[in-house]
Parts: structure tokens; C-alpha cells; sequence
């Protein structure tokens, strides 16, 4: 693996980014690497600031100052629909699903930057057959899905957009243990597929288990990094997240 | 033994349309016991929740809370008679400070009235000040404390959930229904939580019951355990024991 | 009520509702993508049709600073619609920009852009008093050619006369609900608009360009309330700088009474109140208004959501 | 000081009447309920106190007794108090734009049926309504005691239970109720103090306008007045008060800014026939600028946050 | 132009000094002009203000009271009754007029109208026709005849062009008090004339489509409709009663007697008898030079509020000149100043556009000639007149 990320280039670049929402400062002086095709983990306690990372990194919210480069363009400046026509998805926390929209629309919509709708099908085919639930409510309106079931249909909605980098916010929350596994493995298919992943996930056991590398946050500050096989024998990391 | 039970499920069941997303379940919950509901997603817990709490009406099926029938009872009144809840997908009055959303669900433990409370006669001012204090107290007990005059709705997710919990224990309720408090955050402070939790049951004389997909948390605290699946009750008792249950390994926990 | 009479009523409550739902269609268009009433609506659609009185040649009366001006040119009539409803149009942008944008970017409460709009309409009804005064201005007699001024839907036994003009308004209205309609639940781009409705963020997370349908749909409504607003004024002429205010009020009722936000039912709810007010009893003419708005105050407690509004339980 | 008594004593007493609407539109509003109920109200209270100071209460004296005008409010303060609950509870069923539209539903019919009706007098009106003043400035002896009584009782109110109650289902009806809180109570309750409000106003301005008809209390005025309260604020009693004086000064003051000397006459006279294109932009800027309103509840916030500070320190 | 504020404002700076009542007029003498020049009821505001701008040029070069000039202050009373109030007030206590004209409206006049009563200013109606207008107060008068005089005749002379006119429907405006009064009088005559009212609809001024009710009303086959509306809603409902296939008289109340009408219903209000308080066509020489100078002014012939508000400034001139004949009015203070003023309105006759018009006790018009005109169109339907019924 490694070995891999000798050849793979920096794809997503943080440079000291600090955010402020309104008078408190979210982020600090962060300075963050993701490499292509790699699986970076953000690690950190309620309120470190792991959402907000991604959120300025898909533009919903402005940085006061740093600089967020990707593929080598400085889109600090973009709109967040733009960042998502480059080829960035983000499942955000507190899923978001179109209460108002079927199952099926939302992941129709979830492909709305792409436009060969023979594809689109068999993509919403494949979602289904990931998470079966899925399938068989895809008629529901998203918003009377159960809270798993609307996390299932956030992540596969992301899917949708055929993402070179996929930022995940704790895809696991609210999924029962199978469906968590099923989650990992379709992290480890991506990963395959050459797709680079940005996952913020509590259950920093398993992130790390299948991440490259990890960050761990505290108080809007990066306080530690390196790759997952040490940071999950790191013993601060194990006394606070891994418990 | 019956005398001990505080509510109970009886062949209680509730459709949307064609779906039947809780499906004849009863079940006694006993007084004073940490009572867990878990499996898969879609199996109808939190409606389950909402029967309980009178946010929906059941299809069918009764509900007795000290062998009083409740299922046809408002939401308002079945927090009153002392059944108070936390939301899977969090529910504060997010405009809010942490203080107020706390001290609103000191509601039913104030009783000044429209023109007593605005004159502002003794008994009301003074009821006023107490919950003011046992709100911040509460705050405290969930480590929130310092933030009470933040907006919940600026709160991360995780100390959302916190200030969930303070908001219904305010209720002085007798029983506690936590949907998924642990969702959000990291294994060490779900630990925490977990002792958080029974330490509330002997600090309140709490009746609890706890929807949790983490695993771990669930066997470790729960004193008996229901397990749905598709609406329906596969297996209720001891942690132990359902554990093993070959049916609630092959719906829910899967096998490694 | 013989059956003559019946027809008649029945002809006269459709062509009443479509002037009702004509000025609906752009009303409701923008509810169905910001959620909100755009109190200005009528206003522009008062602007439309003095932008088509203009571009007709009209000479304006002896009020206000514009006094007897007139253009040197005298468009035809279909051109001076096209071309004043696309004027309404942009005007409908640009109050987008300046009254709305501003609180969409605070993300601030939809009640304010609704108290924003009703400034704009302030304004731009009392700047058309200020610039034409408040006299009534009629197209040309010759507006629609050679047509007769009423169509006959009966036999010449018992005829069924029906103004030509209303006829028009009819037609129009149906083909833009048919457009439209399509537009927005067959196509993406609809998809998207619902989508946006909903939560701008989430929309601009899976790559829709808000802003852009924002404008778009300001610009058609705007369009639509322009082209509403010549034709209606060709049917009843322009009276004065609050005629469009005036549709404002009912505009609201059929909306709402056909489900905010959905485009047919814009046009079902103008035409069920055309024809409840044109069954109100002559002996009871004084309470039409009554009639309709009692009709939608029940309406509303027995289905809230409308006639073809969709039902939406909030799970908890 | 007699002259400037004299000009605007009239202004300034509409200006508290103006304070008083706003807050009878606030009281709903505590709880989200966005009413626009209060105009149907305060027409209603109108017409009682024309009708009984004009027919039952004939007093020989020229002024009339300030007992009877204190009995007319009253009166119809209940008589609006019981057409609220009967409104409020089927109406209160609707959230948001549903609401509004049904009470301004109930606006108009009442507005229709004092057109109809006998005892109203139809179009004419009543009038020649006794004064129980002298000069228009005395009625702040009776204007504004109510201003400032309401005032007060309100800020208690916000600061307890009943009060936190409707704030609570303002943020989410649905947490609320399973905080033991009875929504349709309170949101009852708050419509019909606003109704109670609202009537006892009408019943003062009868008399103050001397004279009553249909055209107090229309949808122009619920929308009016609903401005009124979102651009002085809407969550805090302060921002209805405030809003409502100012906007119903605000007209007045641009007629007087056109008469100050030495402004170029092109000015002066925009200034006079365009002073609703000002007030219209002001009502725009306002929600642009102020989007929280122009009063805050931080204002109160400050005091309050010292309060828990240093009940902090006790329960260390 | 309404006029500089700057002389208003020095009245207010003399006065604030001195008290309210020894001050006297300095400069030219100040009328109010209290009409709507905003808000919905603003085109009938139009109208009066048009003609009492000719009328402050015309008696100001006529050498105005005996040298001195009068100067109109126009404050808008908008469209409701607080606005009337606070124009009022203003004129009153600031601009510290000698009197008032207007409101617009009846519905104002019974609001503002007691304010001037209570500060013994005289007041002229000329637009405010409702009962009871009069009645306010003895400071208040008008020259807007009470329409229970106008409408009469039209009546007798549709029934002199067409004798064997039988049934009759009559519409009206409900919501507006001129035309509710109207309409009263109308279906009196009605009956008078021994016709069968066949049925009445009332409207709203602001309604555009009577297609249903014309049906209704047209299904009884009436041989004369009647109609009490304002400019656009009664040409609407004159145009749809046409193009719907109604042949027969129509009468236009006096709300119609105003050329708005003709750019509504074009070609189609060809024929329609209006009730007329004033005809262009009047003879008499004021009301010539009225026309003249309005016509010269607006390109069309003037509207009936135009030449009752010109009346009215008349009205106030003449009495002022007779007034400053007995005593010279630049030494009266403002206060007996107003009361002489009103008692000299009342007592005065006066030659207006109106023809020779004086004043009841109350103040109600004493109004002799009454009008009922008929409206041709040209071909084309872009103009037309108001001819004038021997
Ligand atoms: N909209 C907001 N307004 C103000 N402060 C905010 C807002 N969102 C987050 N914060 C604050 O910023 C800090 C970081 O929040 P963030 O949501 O990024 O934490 P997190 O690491 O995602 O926590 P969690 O694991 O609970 O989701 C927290 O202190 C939070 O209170
Ligand atoms: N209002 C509704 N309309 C239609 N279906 C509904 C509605 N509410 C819930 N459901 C369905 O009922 C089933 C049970 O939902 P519930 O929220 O109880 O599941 P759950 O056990 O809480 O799942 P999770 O663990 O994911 O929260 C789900 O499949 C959901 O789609
Ligand atoms: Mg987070
Ligand atoms: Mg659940």
C-alpha cells in the first residue's frame, strides 16, 4: 500500500485554513494532505471540528482565510455547486435527504452533474442492490424513511455523482452493525475503483482499520497525524477515541 | 411481580399504509430497569417511541403506564403523566439557548398561571428562580454548563444529543426513552455515556429504555433487551441471552 | 335555471377563472421554488400591461411627469405583448437581485422576503401613479383584428355569447400550465427547481446552480405576469396603477385553494372560484366575495394542502 | 409647541394606536402563528363601539362620558376574545402561509358582511361618532395607559412559563407538546389576546376616526401591519411597538420633510407626490438592513446572560 | 406644482412665536387642498387637483382677492381616514389656511371634516356627495350636489327617448358610499316612474368582470339597466353588457360622468345617458374660460371633480373679496378670519362652471342647472364626447 502512495500525487490540499462561525473560531491553522486514491481518516471529539473541515472543503461554508487546493485549482473561491461538477461529493452530516422527494428522486438528483441517463439507471440499480432497504422503499418519501434508512439513501445519493473524491461524515451513525460492515466494504470497493475518500467517522476503530492515513483533531487544531497502522497503536489516540 | 411493571405493550401494532412498520408487539417493561430495543434499521423502533409517546396513535394494540390505558392520550399529556423522550434526529428549539431549551421542559413543574405568572405573585416568581437553578444544574450534569447561552442549533452534533438528555430529564419524568444517544460519538465517550446512563437510573429513580446500534454499549448496559425486525418481536430477555439468539444474529448482529 | 343559463354561467365562471388563474401561474411559480408569496407579482403584472400600452403607442394622460408623452413608434399588438412581458420579465429580475437575494444570502426568515416583496410593490405601483397618474389606459379598439368582440357557444335559437378576448385568456393559460407543467415534473430541471424548494444547501451539494434557477424562475414568472397582465387589461382595461394589486388578494385565494406551489392546480383553483362566483345567486351578488373566500376558509380546514397540493407528514 | 400639538396630535395618537395593532399581530406571533386575523378584529371592535355610542349609549352632554367609551372597549374586547377562540380553534389547525391566508379569509367576509348589513351602514358607514375629547391628542389618556399596560403585561409574559411555552412551539410544535406543553391551548390563547387587542383598539379608533366603515380592517392593512411588526422585530414585544409607531409616522414625517423651506422644488414636490415610493424603498431597506428587525432581543439578552452568569457562580 | 413650502414655513416661524389667534395673513392668502394624490381612490384626487390649479391661475391673474394672490397648499389625504386627518390637521394648525377644500371621498369627509368643525374652519366638499356631509358642522359646506337631485332626470330622459321602456335592472358599486347613495335614489325613481325593477346587482369599484352577472341580469330581459359605478368599473361593465348582446338604454350614474369611461368601453359607449352635476357644454362665460384654459392644459374636456373643484376655489374667492371689501382680511387674526369666512360662503351666490350655485344654512349646494348628456363616440371608438341633452 505504501508502496502505492509513492507513485499517487497530492489530489486535495489544506493549507493553513482557518474558519471562524461568527464570533467562534472553528478551525485553526490546518494543514491537511490527501493523496490520490488514498483513504484519509478525521478523527476527533464531538465539537473538534471534523464537519466543519469538510464543509469548507465542499464550499458550504467560507474559510476566513488558508487556501484549499484540488487537482492543482485553488477553489477556496467556488460556489459549492462548481467544487461538486469538479468531482467532489459530500454525504453531510445530519443526512440531508429531500424529505419531500421519493427514494428514487433523490438519488436522481444525487446525478444531476452528470447527463447519460442509461447509466444513471443501472448506477440507481446498483445502489439498490448495496442496500436492499433501499429498494424496497423507493417509492417513499425520503423524509418518512427510518433515520438508518435515510443515512443509507445520503450515502448512496453520493454515490450518484460517480465522485473522484468522496467526503464522508460519519456514514456509520444511526446503522445497524451489518449494514456498518456493509458500509466499510463499500469503502474498500471505492478505494479500489481508484476513488479517494475523506471519512470522518467516530468509530475510529474501523476507520483506521481500513484508512491509509489518519488526522486526529482537537479543539479546531490538527494535534496528530501519520498513517492509521500508527496511529491506531498510539496510545493517546487509544486512551481517548478508541476507548 | 406484576405490581413492579410500569408499562406495557399489549399486542400493539401500527401501519403506514400498506406497510405495517410495528407489527403485534407487546412487551413489560419493569420499574427501575434499563430496557433495551434494538435491531435492524426499518424495524420500527422509533415508532415504536412515537406510539409510546403519543406523537402517533396506534393502529391497534394497548399501552398501559401503571396499568392506565395511554395509547389514546396527547403527546402533552402522556409527558405529564411522566414519560419523557429524546429524538433520533435531534429535536431542540434550535433558536434557543441551551438554558432555555432546558427550562421550557421545566413546563409541568411550574404552575403559575397566565395572570398569577405575568403579576408575578411569590409562589410563581419564586418557582421561576428554582428552575432556572435545577436547569443549570442539569446542564452541568451533561457538561454544558459553560455554553448555556449558546444556540443549540450551533452545538456539534454530539453535544446536541447531550443537551437532548437534560432537556427530557427536566421533565422529571419516571421513564426515559433515549432514541440512538450514543450516535455520534467516539467509543471512549459512548463508555462514558454508558455510565452516564446508569448513574441517571440511580440518581433519578429512572425507568430507561434505549434504542443503540453499538453494540458493545447495549450488552454492557441493559438489564433485559427487545429485538425487532420488520415490525416484530424476534427475542426478548437478558443480554446474555439474546446474544446468541441464532434469530437476532441473523437479522441484526450477522455472524463474525 | 334553465339549461341555456346554466351553459352560459358555466362558460362565464371558466373565463372569469382563467383571468384568476392566468395571473396564478407566475404567482405560484415562485412559491413552488423559494416558498415564498412574492407580494410583487401583482405589481408587475400591472407593469406588463403599461409596458404593452406604451409599445402600442398609447399616449398617457395628464398626470404625473410622463403628461401626453407617447412613443414615436406604434408596435403591433402581438409584438408590444412579447416584447413588454420580456421588459416584465427583467423588471421581475432585477427585484429578485435587490429585494431578495440579499435575504436569501442572510438565510434569513421567508416571512421577511414576503414583507421585501410587498415593499417592492409599493414601490412600483406609486412610481407608475408618479410617472402616468392613475387614469385608466385601453388598447387600440383594433387590439385583436377583425375578430367579433363575442363568440357564440350556443345556437342562434339561445345563444351562449362568450367575450372573445376571455376565449384568448383561456387558451393562453392552458398551453403555459401545459408548458410548465411539464417543464417541472418531467424534466430535471423541474426535479432540481423542487429540490431547491427544499434546502438551497443540500441542492448546491449535489451540483445544482441555485442562483441560476433563482433568476430563471423570477424571469418566467415575471414573463408570465406580464403577458397576464396585457391580456387582462385587454379585456377589461388598465385601471390605474393598483389594477394588478387588485387580482393580488384573489390571486392568493386561488393559489391556495388549488395547492401552493403546483401549477395545475393555479388554473383548477381560478377556475373552481370563477365558477363559484358565477353561481352565486343574483339576489346574493353582494356576498360573492364572501362566497369564495368562505369557500377557502373551509377548503382549508377539511385539506389544507389544496386541491392538487401534496400531503407531506413530517416524520419524527 | 400649540401648533406642533395641534399638526401632529392626531399622528401621534395613531402612532400608539399603530403600536398596539403591531402587538396584537405580535401575541400570535409568539407561538409562529402568523395570524393576520388582527384587522378582522379591530374592525369588528369598531363597529361595537360606533354602533352603541350612535344608538344605545346617546349621551345629552356634548362630550361623551369616558365611563362609556372604558364599557364600549370592553365589550369589545369580549365579544372579539369569543369570535377568537371560535376562529382560533379549527383555524389554528394551519401552520404558516395556511393560517394567514385563513384568517385573512375571515377578514374579508367580515369585511363583506358589514357591506351587507343594515346595522353597519353598508358602505356610508356610521358616523358623526361622539368625541369624549376635545382635541385628538387627549385620547393618549386613554391610548396610551392600554400601550403601556399591554406592554408590560407582555414582557412578563415572555419571561414565564406561558410565555416560554410559545416560544417553545414557535421552534417545533412537536418537541414542545412532548415537553407536556398543549399546543392548541397556547396558540388559542395567544390568538385570541391578540383578537381581545385588537377589538378594544377598534372600539378607541371609532371614535377617534368619528367614524366606521368597511374599509377599516382589510387585507391591505393585515399585510400592512404584518410589515409593521417583521421590520421592527419580531421577537420581542419592543420590535411590534416600535415598528408600528414608526411606519405609521413615517408617511407624515416625509409630508412634513417636504415642507421644510429651502429643499429645491423638484424635491419638495417628489417628496410629496413620491412619498410612497420612499416609504415603499424603506420598507425594502428595512428588511434588507435589519433582518432580525430594528429591535433585537438581545437588547434584554445582555441583563439576562449577567443573571445566569452569576447563578453559575452559586451552583459552583 | 403644489407649491414651495418655503412661505408655509414662514407662517409657522412668525407663529410659533406669537399665539395661534392674533396672528394674521402676510404674503398671499393660503387655501387647503385636501385631495387623494396617492392610494387607489387617487385618479378622482387627480382630477379635483387639475382643476383647482386652473382655477389658482385663473382668479390669480383675474388680480386674485383685490391685489392680493391667493396660494393653494395641497396636502395629500390619501385614500383612508387617517390620512384626510392628519392633511387636515396640517392645513390647519401649520399652513394655517383660511379654509379647506376637499376630502376626496364621503367616508373622510365624516372623519376630518368634525377637526375643522371643532377649529371653526370652513371646509368645501367637492367631490363628497354622500347624506349627511353637510350636516358635520356649520363650517362645512359643499359644491358637490347631493346626488338625490341628479339622478332623477336621466330617468325621465331615457323614458322621453324610448316611452315604452318596462323593465329595469340596476347595478352598483356596494362598497362605495356615492354610489350606494346614488342607487337608492335611482330605484326610487324607478318605482316612481311606475317600472318594474327586475333586479339589482351590486358590485365592487373593484371588480373588472360582470360577464356573470350581466348574464344574470340580461336573462330577465330588461329594457334599461342602470348603472351607479366609478370610471373604470362602470365602462367595464358598460362594455361587457354590449359585447355580450345588450341592446337596450343604458344609464351611467354620475360616477360615470368623467372621460375615464370613454378609454374603457370605446365604441361601445356609444349612447350611454350620463347624469351630469356639471356639462362642459354649460353656457355662461366662467365655465368658458374654465373649459378653454383646461382644455388647453390636458387636451380633453374637463371632468366634473375638475370643475367642482374649480367651483369650490371659486367659492372661496368671492367670498374672500366680498369679506375684504367689508374689512380688510390682512388685519383680521387667522381665527375670526375663518369664521367671517364662513359666514360669507354661506350667505353668497356665486356664477361657477356649475352654473349659479348658492348655499343652504347647512352648507348643502343650492344647485339650479342639472345635466343629462349622452355619449357619442366617433368611429374609431378612440374618442368621444359627452353631448349635451336639450
Ligand atoms: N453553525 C454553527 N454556528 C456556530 N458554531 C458552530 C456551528 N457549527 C458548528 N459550530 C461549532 O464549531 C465547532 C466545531 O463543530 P463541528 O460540527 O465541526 O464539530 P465536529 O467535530 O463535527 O463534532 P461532531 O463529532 O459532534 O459532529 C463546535 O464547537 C461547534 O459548536
Ligand atoms: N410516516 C411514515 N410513512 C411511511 N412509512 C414510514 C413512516 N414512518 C416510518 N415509516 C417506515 O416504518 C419503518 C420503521 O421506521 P422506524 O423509524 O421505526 O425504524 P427504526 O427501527 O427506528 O430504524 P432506525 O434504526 O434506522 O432508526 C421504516 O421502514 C420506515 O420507512
Ligand atoms: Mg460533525
Ligand atoms: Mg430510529
Amino acid at each position: 500500500m505504501n508502496t502505492e502512495n509513492q507513485k499517487s500525487y497530492p489530489i486535495l490540499e489544506i493549507k493553513n485554513l482557518y474558519v471562524n462561525y461568527g464570533s467562534i473560531q472553528a478551525l485553526q491553522n490546518i494543514n491537511l494532505v490527501v493523496n490520490n486514491g488514498e483513504v484519509v481518516t478525521l478523527i476527533g471529539a464531538n465539537g473538534a471540528g471534523k464537519t466543519t473541515i469538510l464543509r469548507a472543503i465542499s464550499k458550504i461554508i467560507n474559510p476566513k482565510s488558508g487556501e484549499i487546493i484540488y487537482s492543482g485549482r485553488n477553489i477556496t473561491r467556488r460556489q459549492p455547486h462548481e467544487v461538486v461538477q469538479l468531482g467532489i461529493a459530500h454525504c453531510p452530516e445530519g443526512r440531508r435527504v429531500l424529505a419531500r422527494q421519493t427514494v428514487y428522486d433523490n438519488l436522481l438528483l444525487g446525478a444531476y452533474v452528470r447527463s447519460q441517463q442509461a447509466e444513471i439507471k443501472n448506477d440507481i440499480q446498483h445502489q439498490f442492490e448495496l442496500f436492499p432497504r433501499l429498494a424496497q422503499r423507493r417509492n417513499q418519501l425520503a423524509g418518512t424513511l427510518s433515520g438508518g434508512e435515510q443515512q443509507m439513501l445520503a450515502i448512496a445519493r453520493a454515490l450518484m455523482s460517480r465522485p473522484k473524491i468522496l467526503l464522508l461524515d460519519e456514514p456509520s451513525l444511526g446503522l445497524a452493525p451489518a449494514i456498518v460492515r456493509e458500509i466499510f466494504s463499500i469503502i474498500e470497493n471505492l478505494r479500489a475503483t481508484g476513488v479517494t475518500i475523506l471519512l470522518v467517522e467516530q468509530n475510529a476503530n474501523l476507520a483506521l482499520q481500513i484508512a491509509d492515513r489518519g488526522y486526529v483533531l482537537e479543539a479546531g487544531c490538527i494535534t496528530l497525524t501519520g498513517a492509521a497502522s500508527q496511529l491506531i497503536t498510539d496510545e493517546r489516540v487509544k486512551k481517548a477515541y478508541l476507548g | 411481580m406484576t405490581n413492579d411493571i410500569i408499562l406495557e405493550a399489549k399486542a400493539l401494532t401500527r401501519r403506514f399504509g400498506g406497510l405495517v412498520a410495528v407489527n403485534n408487539v407487546s412487551f413489560p417493561v419493569k420499574k427501575h430497569e434499563i430496557f433495551g430495543l434494538i435491531g435492524p434499521n426499518g424495524a420500527g423502533k422509533t415508532t415504536l417511541f412515537n406510539l409510546i409517546t403519543g406523537l402517533i396513535p396506534p393502529s391497534s394494540g394497548q399501552l398501559t403506564f401503571d396499568h392506565q390505558e395511554i395509547s389514546q392520550l396527547r403527546p402533552h399529556q402522556i409527558a405529564a403523566l411522566g414519560i419523557a423522550r429524546t429524538f433520533q434526529n435531534i429535536r431542540l428549539f434550535g433558536e434557543l439557548s441551551a438554558l432555555e431549551n432546558v427550562i421550557i421542559a421545566r413546563h409541568l413543574h411550574i404552575h403559575s398561571n397566565i395572570f398569577t405568572g405575568v403579576i408575578g405573585v411569590p409562589p410563581a416568581s419564586t418557582e421561576e428562580r428554582k428552575s432556572q437553578q435545577k436547569a443549570l444544574e442539569l446542564l452541568e450534569l451533561v457538561g454544558l454548563q459553560q455554553r448555556a447561552e449558546e444556540k443549540a442549533k450551533n452545538f456539534a452534533y454530539g453535544d446536541q444529543r447531550r443537551l437532548e438528555i437534560a432537556r427530557a430529564l427536566a421533565l422529571e419524568p419516571q421513564i426515559l426513552l433515549l432514541d440512538e444517544p450514543a450516535a455520534g460519538m467516539n467509543p471512549s465517550e459512548k463508555q462514558k455515556l454508558s455510565e452516564f446512563i446508569r448513574n441517571l437510573r440511580d440518581r433519578f429513580d429512572l425507568t430507561i429504555i434505549l434504542i443503540e446500534h453499538h453494540v458493545p454499549l447495549v450488552m454492557g448496559l441493559c438489564d433485559r433487551i427487545a429485538v425487532l425486525d420488520f415490525g416484530q418481536l424476534i427475542a426478548l430477555g437478558e443480554p446474555a441471552v439474546v446474544k446468541n439468539n441464532p434469530a437476532v444474529i441473523e437479522a441484526y448482529l450477522g455472524n463474525d | 335555471m334553465n339549461i341555456t343559463l346554466f351553459l352560459q354561467q358555466f362558460l362565464n365562471g371558466l373565463s372569469i377563472g382563467s383571468v384568476y388563474a392566468i395571473f396564478a401561474l407566475g404567482y405560484t411559480l415562485v412559491y413552488s421554488i423559494l416558498g415564498i408569496i412574492n407580494l410583487a407579482h401583482g405589481a408587475i403584472f400591472t407593469l406588463g400591461a403599461y409596458f404593452t400600452y406604451t409599445l402600442v403607442g398609447g399616449r398617457f394622460g395628464f398626470n404625473g411627469l410622463l403628461a401626453n408623452a407617447a412613443l414615436p413608434v406604434q408596435l403591433p399588438f402581438a409584438l408590444a405583448l412579447i416584447l413588454g412581458s420580456i421588459l416584465a420579465g427583467l423588471v421581475g429580475v432585477v427585484v429578485e437581485r435587490i429585494a431578495f437575494l440579499p435575504l436569501r444570502q442572510r438565510g434569513s426568515d421567508p416571512l421577511l422576503t414576503v414583507v421585501s416583496s410587498l415593499g417592492v410593490a409599493v414601490v412600483i405601483v406609486n412610481l407608475i401613479q408618479y410617472l402616468v397618474g392613475a387614469e385608466s389606459y385601453t388598447y387600440p379598439a383594433d387590439t385583436y383584428g377583425n375578430l367579433p368582440p363575442a363568440i357564440n357557444f350556443g345556437t342562434a335559437a339561445n345563444p351562449i355569447p362568450i367575450r372573445t378576448v376571455q376565449v384568448v385568456i383561456f387558451v393562453v393559460s392552458m398551453v403555459f400550465v401545459a408548458i410548465l407543467t411539464y417543464f417541472i415534473s418531467r424534466t430535471k430541471y423541474g426535479k432540481a427547481m423542487q429540490a431547491i424548494a427544499e434546502d438551497e444547501t443540500t441542492a448546491s451539494l449535489l451540483g445544482i446552480n441555485c442562483d441560476r434557477f433563482i433568476i430563471l424562475t423570477f424571469f418566467i414568472s415575471s414573463f408570465l405576469a406580464g403577458v397576464a397582465g396585457t391580456l387582462v387589461a385587454s379585456s377589461v382595461s388598465i385601471a390605474g396603477p393598483y389594477f394588478g394589486i387588485g387580482f393580488g388578494l384573489r390571486g392568493l385565494a386561488v393559489i391556495v385553494l388549488g395547492g401552493l406551489g403546483s401549477i395545475p392546480g393555479a388554473v383548477l383553483g381560478g377556475l373552481v372560484i370563477g365558477l363559484v362566483e358565477a353561481f352565486v345567486p343574483a339576489e346574493y351578488s353582494g356576498y360573492k366575495d364572501a362566497v369564495a373566500f368562505g369557500i377557502l376558509f373551509i377548503m382549508l380546514l377539511v385539506r389544507p394542502q389544496g386541491l392538487l397540493g401534496r400531503k407531506f407528514i413530517q416524520k419524527v | 409647541m400649540a401648533d406642533f400639538i395641534g399638526t401632529y396630535g392626531a399622528l401621534i395618537v395613531s402612532m400608539v394606536l399603530g403600536a398596539l395593532l403591531g402587538l396584537s399581530l405580535y401575541l400570535p406571533l409568539m407561538a409562529g402563528q402568523l395570524s393576520l386575523a388582527s384587522p378582522g378584529f379591530y374592525a369588528l371592535g369598531g363597529y361595537i363601539a360606533a354602533i352603541l355610542s350612535t344608538t344605545v349609549f346617546t349621551s345629552s352632554d356634548n362630550l361623551f362620558p369616558i365611563p362609556l367609551l372604558l364599557l364600549e372597549m370592553l365589550i369589545a374586547g369580549i365579544v372579539s376574545g369569543l369570535l377568537g377562540v371560535a376562529v382560533g380553534i379549527p383555524a389554528l389547525r394551519l401552520r404558516g402561509i395556511y393560517l394567514a391566508i385563513a384568517t385573512i379569509a375571515f377578514v374579508e367576509v367580515l369585511r363583506v358582511l358589514s357591506l351587507n348589513l343594515e346595522i353597519t351602514g353598508g358602505a356610508v358607514g356610521i358616523f358623526g361618532i361622539p368625541q369624549p375629547f376635545q382635541t385628538p391628542i387627549e385620547y393618549l389618556w386613554i391610548a396610551l395607559p392600554l400601550l403601556i399596560i399591554s406592554m408590560v403585561l407582555i414582557y412578563r409574559l415572555e419571561r414565564i412559563r406561558v410565555g416560554r411555552a410559545l416560544t417553545a412551539i414557535r421552534e417545533d410544535e412537536l418537541a414542545a407538546s412532548a415537553m407536556g406543553i398543549n399546543p392548541t391551548y397556547y396558540k388559542v390563547l395567544a390568538f385570541t389576546l391578540g383578537a381581545i387587542l385588537a377589538g378594544v383598539v377598534g372600539a378607541i379608533s371609532a371614535h377617534f376616526l368619528n367614524t366606521w366603515n368597511a374599509r377599516q380592517g382589510t387585507f391591505d392593512a393585515s399585510i400592512i401591519y404584518l410589515t409593521f411588526v417583521l421590520i421592527g422585530g419580531s421577537r420581542t414585544f419592543l420590535g411590534a411597538v416600535v415598528g408600528g409607531m414608526l411606519f405609521t409616522a413615517l408617511p407624515e414625517v416625509l409630508r412634513s420633510i417636504a415642507d421644510t423651506g429651502g429643499l429645491p422644488t423638484w424635491l419638495a414636490q417628489f417628496l410629496r407626490d413620491g412619498r410612497l415610493i420612499i416609504f415603499g424603498l424603506l420598507i425594502v431597506l428595512g428588511t434588507i438592513f435589519f433582518p432580525q428587525g430594528l429591535v433585537t432581543p438581545d437588547i434584554f439578552k445582555r441583563r439576562k446572560f449577567n443573571q445566569t452568569k452569576d447563578i453559575i457562580q452559586q451552583t459552583k | 406644482a403644489c407649491g414651495g413650502g418655503n412661505t408655509d414655513t414662514s407662517n409657522t416661524g412668525t407663529n410659533t412665536a406669537t399665539n395661534t389667534s392674533t396672528t394674521s395673513i402676510s404674503g398671499p392668502i393660503p387655501i387647503g387642498i385636501a385631495f387623494a394624490q396617492t392610494s387607489n381612490v387617487a385618479l378622482l384626487g387627480q382630477e379635483g387637483v387639475a382643476g383647482a390649479k386652473i382655477a389658482e391661475k385663473y382668479f390669480n391673474d383675474q388680480g386674485g382677492i383685490n391685489g392680493k394672490k391667493i396660494k393653494l397648499i395641497f396636502q395629500d389625504a390619501g385614500g383612508d381616514e387617517a390620512g384626510a386627518i392628519n392633511a387636515f390637521q396640517t392645513l390647519i394648525n401649520k399652513d394655517k389656511v383660511v379654509g379647506i377644500i376637499g376630502p376626496t371621498l364621503s367616508q373622510q369627509a365624516f372623519s376630518a371634516a368634525p377637526i375643522a368643525e371643532r377649529a371653526k374652519t370652513p371646509v368645501i366638499g367637492a367631490s363628497t356627495t354622500a347624506k349627511g356631509v353637510p350636516e358635520i358642522g356649520d363650517y362645512i359646506a359643499r359644491v358637490s350636489a347631493s346626488v338625490s337631485v341628479v339622478a332623477p332626470n336621466s330617468v325621465k330622459a331615457a323614458l322621453k327617448q324610448n316611452p315604452n321602456i318596462k323593465k329595469v335592472a340596476v347595478f352598483y358599486a356596494q362598497n362605495d358610499a356615492f354610489n350606494k347613495s346614488e342607487t337608492e335614489i335611482f330605484q326610487k325613481t324607478v318605482k316612481d316612474q311606475g317600472l318594474e325593477l327586475v333586479t339589482v346587482q351590486k358590485f365592487q369599484t373593484t371588480d373588472t368582470d360582470f360577464q356573470a352577472q350581466a348574464t344574470n341580469a340580461l336573462n330577465l330581459k330588461p329594457d334599461l339597466i342602470i348603472i351607479s359605478g366609478l370610471a373604470a368599473d362602470g365602462g367595464n361593465l358598460v362594455r361587457q353588457l354590449r359585447e355580450l348582446g345588450y341592446k337596450g338604454t343604458i344609464i351611467g350614474g354620475n360616477g360615470l360622468n368623467s372621460s375615464n369611461v370613454l378609454s374603457v368601453c370605446k365604441a361601445l359607449c356609444d349612447g350611454v345617458m350620463i347624469a351630469q352635476a356639471y356639462s362642459p357644454e354649460h353656457p355662461g362665460e366662467i365655465n368658458a374660460a374654465f373649459r378653454k384654459a383646461y382644455v388647453e392644459q390636458y387636451k380633453k374636456e374637463p371632468p366634473q371633480f375638475s370643475a367642482q373643484a374649480f367651483t369650490a376655489v371659486q367659492v372661496y374667492v368671492e367670498a374672500l373679496k366680498a369679506l375684504d371689501q367689508k374689512t380688510k382680511i390682512n388685519t383680521l387674526p387667522i381665527d375670526k378670519l375663518r369664521t367671517e369666512l364662513n359666514k360669507q360662503i354661506l350667505a353668497g351666490k356665486y356664477k361657477t362652471p356649475l352654473g349659479e350655485i348658492s348655499f343652504t344654512p347647512e352648507g348643502e349646494i343650492v344647485q339650479k342647472d342639472f345635466y343629462v348628456a349622452q355619449i357619442k363616440m366617433e368611429k374609431d371608438g378612440n374618442n368621444g364626447k359627452f353631448a349635451f341633452l336639450k
